[in-house]
Order: C-alpha cells, then structure tokens, then sequence
C-alpha cells in the first residue's frame, strides 16, 4: 500500500471481449499485490474476477464486443473490494442453481461452474443492479 | 497478452495434449479444436499434460467436461497428468477428483491406459 | 478490432506509483495490439507511454503516490490515440530544450531523455491544459 | 509484475552487471545501487550483460550516463554487450554509440578492457 489514506483506487474500462481477460487478470494482480496478499490469495481473486468478467462477456451481452465492462478497486479497513460494472441484461443471481457436478457429467454440460467458484474463492459476492440499467457485482476479500 | 499453446502427440494408441500457458474464454476454443480433431479420427485415448499450464478457468474446465463421456462410451478416456499445484487446487474445489483420473507423471498415466489394453 | 463502430475505448486509472509503470505499458501493448500495431510500432508505442507517465509521476507529483493518471486509449481513421491525465504540476513543455547527449555526458546529468523519447517515438505528441487543473498528453501514433 | 533482476559477478579485475527483466523507472534504483556498490569498492572497469535484459526506459538509460564519466575518470569504463536488437535501438535513438563501446559478446568486452591492462 502506497497510499497514507490507506484507501487505494484503480480503475479499468474494456470492451466485453475475452482477449481483454488477460489484461483484467494483469489489473487485477497488480492491484491485489499492492494491498498486501499472499500469492496464492492473489490467485483466487484473479480466478474470480475472471470468472464474473466471462459471464458478463457471455451471458449479459452474449459475446457482443460492444459492451463497456468497467472494474474499480479499492482497499479498506483490511478490505478488498473489486466492483464490475456493465450494462448488459440483467439477471437475478438466487435463480441460478448449485452446480453438481455428476449431474453435469451426466448431461454433457460444460457450464455452470463459474459462479460456484466464485463464491467458493471470495469471502463477499454481492450483486445489485445500479441506476441506468448496469449491473454490478462487488466481489470483496478479507486481508487476513 | 493470452498466451496459450495446445500440441498433440501420438504416444502409442494414446494422444496426448500438451498445454501450455493460459487456458480461459478466450484460449479454451483452440482446445475444443483438438478435441474435435481427436473425435473426427476416432481416437478415444487421451492424456492431458498440464506440465506447462499456468492458469485455468472454468472455461477451460468446462472443455474436459463436454468430451469425458463421448471417450468413455467410446472405451477411451481423459486421463491428466504433471498438474501444478495452484491449478489443481481449482479441480480439486470442484470436485473434479471424483470423476476424472490424476497422475503426477504422463508416464502412469499412459500405463493406465496399456494395463487396460 | 473487435468493433463494427471501429472505434476502440480503454480506460485505466491509477495512483502515481512507479510500480503501476508495468500494469500501464500491459495497458497500452494490450490496445495496441488489438489495432493491429507491429510488435515493433507496439513497443515504441509502450516506451513512449512509459516516459509521458514516467514524468507525471516524478516531475508532475514529485513522487507523492495519492496522484491519479487516467489513460484513455481510441482508435479512428487508422490513427490510435492515447491520453494520459494528471493533476499535478502544470508545465509548459516549450520551455524543455532538446537534450544534447554530449553535454549531459559532461554535466554528469542522467535525465532530459524522456520527452525526447516521446517526440521520436510517436507521430503526434500534444500537451494541453484541462478545466479543473488537469493537464493532459495525447499521443497519437498512425497504422500504416 | 515489473520483475527486474540485478547480479553482481567478478570476472578478473572487471565486474560484470547481468541485467535481467524489465528495466524502468520503478526498478532502476536496484541498478543504482549496483553501481553505487562498486564506487564504493572502488571498482571502476564495468561490462553490462544485456542478454537478458527485456525492456529499457530513459530511467534505465539514466543510470549509465550518471555513473560512466566517474568510472572514466579512474581509468575504467562502462562497456555494454549482449544487446538484443529492441534495446540497442533505443540507445541508439538517443546517441549513446557515439558515448559507449558496444559488444556482442560480454568476452569481447573483457577482452577490451585486458588489452587494455
Ligand atoms: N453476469 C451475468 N449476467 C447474466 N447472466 C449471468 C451472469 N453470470 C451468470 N449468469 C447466469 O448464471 C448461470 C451460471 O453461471 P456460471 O456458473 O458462471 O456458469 P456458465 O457461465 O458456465 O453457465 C449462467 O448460465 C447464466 O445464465
Ligand atoms: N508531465 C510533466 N509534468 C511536469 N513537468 C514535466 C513533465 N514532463 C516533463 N517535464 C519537465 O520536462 C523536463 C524534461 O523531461 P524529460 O525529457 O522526460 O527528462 P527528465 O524527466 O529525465 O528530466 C523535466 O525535467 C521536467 O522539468
């Protein structure tokens, strides 16, 4: 941490492509390690920002490059918190079912595991929907 | 900025899939291709050699997921070999060690496959 | 180029530290990248924004790391555009001699090469003052 | 991410800097450091392995120009080698061949400096 507020900000906008993916891990490594994680801590919330930035691509805007996903970091009181940002469809996360795993393996789908692994990675995931018809979801980790 | 290689090798009556580097949405088609590739010649028999993976997300799991039971009815399989810890920490939280075989080295995992004819 | 617009928009906000020096130049080879550059226009490209963020941090913040830079990045007429925002110090880059490499061997002086850097490197460099104290560079390099 | 390395070797009476990485604004201070090193043990003769070296920005340049007129000065030299063709030409952009002897080799250099005695 650099910053003597001990509030540290970052922000980052790209189109909804996957090949953007590599950068946001890149974003979302150099902001985590300036706060303080350990390496493998760094690797879970890399994992999931990935993860809730391919649902954006994939399901809120359906692969069209057009869309604005939009991430912003900050840190507070030995917080972690990373809000994504878009303006694709909504969807209301309480539908979404657990995954099983042998019910997958039984139906052939390759799906589903994204936001189990998010939540199983992060210690807050949060999803609201903001004015303007954007959808948000803040993922939040405890530096321990 | 995506770095990912995928290479096929015949071993004997086995392929095996060397992967290398970043494996996500944007990286997981060129998987899927090779996949396809093995489908289209009838081989059945594949190892998965992680030695050189770096990262994986669900879209790359998922690639596994879509043609495990395709190999099996097919008397083959996806057997995974040389995996990284950190990557397979992310199989192991979704429970992938019930379904699918691990090996440390790409050797036992071919020898499975040869003790079973 | 992923849009059907064919306009490109990246953003990246960061404080003025060095460490982020690496996030930006992944930043800017990330867009370049996507417009089609050579890897060698890119990395002229990413050393030239390098400098114009090099020189916020050091002379615009004097190293103080609350400031912020923002990057906005668009591509349109085959010209890629890259604008880097500070609030720091105002200066007027018509005061900065030209460097003479031999003089500075002699005056034992190790700076004076970054915005001679810039100038090579980029085919369009433009230095502005914004409303509420901001000032802004916007590099333009042209596809060929 | 910025990763940058900095080795000190002595080979002879010539020490020999290998620069590894990214070097920036951000981690040329570990090259000052180096240098501020040898002015303290009074070694003046320098060859600068860029063989691993990825990337150089004027704050990477910077440290050259500050230290070399000290090593002339007490009858050394900073020499450069191994310089891939990326970040020979920056250096070259700014004039520094009309400044520095430049090798292919890090031998060439060290041999420059001994028929030099
Ligand atoms: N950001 C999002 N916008 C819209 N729908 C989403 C979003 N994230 C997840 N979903 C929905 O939740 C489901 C489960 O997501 P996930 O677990 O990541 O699996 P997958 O994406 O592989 O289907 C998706 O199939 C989709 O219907
Ligand atoms: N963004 C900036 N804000 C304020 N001053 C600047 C900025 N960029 C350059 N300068 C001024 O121009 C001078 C020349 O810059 P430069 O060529 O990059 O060399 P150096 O930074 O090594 O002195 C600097 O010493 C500084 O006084």
């Amino acid at each position: 941490m650099n910053s003597s507020k001990n509030i540290y900000e970052k922000e980052l906008l790209v189109k909804s492509t996957t090949d953007n993916l590599a950068l946001i891990r890149e974003f979302t490594r150099n902001s985590a390690a300036d706060c303080g994680f350990s390496d493998e801590t760094i690797g879970k919330i890399i994992l999931a920002v990935d993860e809730a930035c391919t649902n954006i691509i994939k399901h809120a805007y359906k692969y069209s490059p057009e869309g604005n996903i939009f991430l912003a970091v900050k840190f507070e009181e030995r917080k972690f918190f990373i809000s994504i940002t878009d303006e694709g469809k909504h969807f209301d996360p309480a539908n979404v079912p657990e995954p099983d795993l042998v019910q997958y393996y039984k139906q052939k789908r390759a799906g589903g595991l994204g936001m189990f692994l998010i939540k199983k990675l992060m210690d807050e995931v949060n999803y609201s929907t903001l004015s303007g018809n954007k959808n948000q979801v803040v993922l939040v980790k405890y530096l321990s | 900025m995506a770095d990912f290689n995928v290479n096929l090798r015949g071993v004997g009556s086995v392929s095996v899939i060397d992967v290398k580097g970043y494996l996500d949405a944007h990286t997981a088609p060129e998987l899927e291709n090779v996949f396809n590739k093995l489908l289209d010649d009838r081989q059945f028999k594949v190892v998965v050699n992680f030695d050189e993976l770096k990262y994986i997300s669900s879209a790359g799991l998922g690639v596994f997921m879509a043609y495990v039971e395709t190999m099996r009815e097919n008397s083959g399989d996806i057997k995974f070999s040389n995996m990284k810890e950190n990557v397979y920490n992310i199989f192991d939280l979704l429970g992938f060690p019930i379904l699918y075989e691990f090996f440390k080295d790409e050797k036992e995992a071919l020898q499975k496959f040869d003790s079973l004819g």
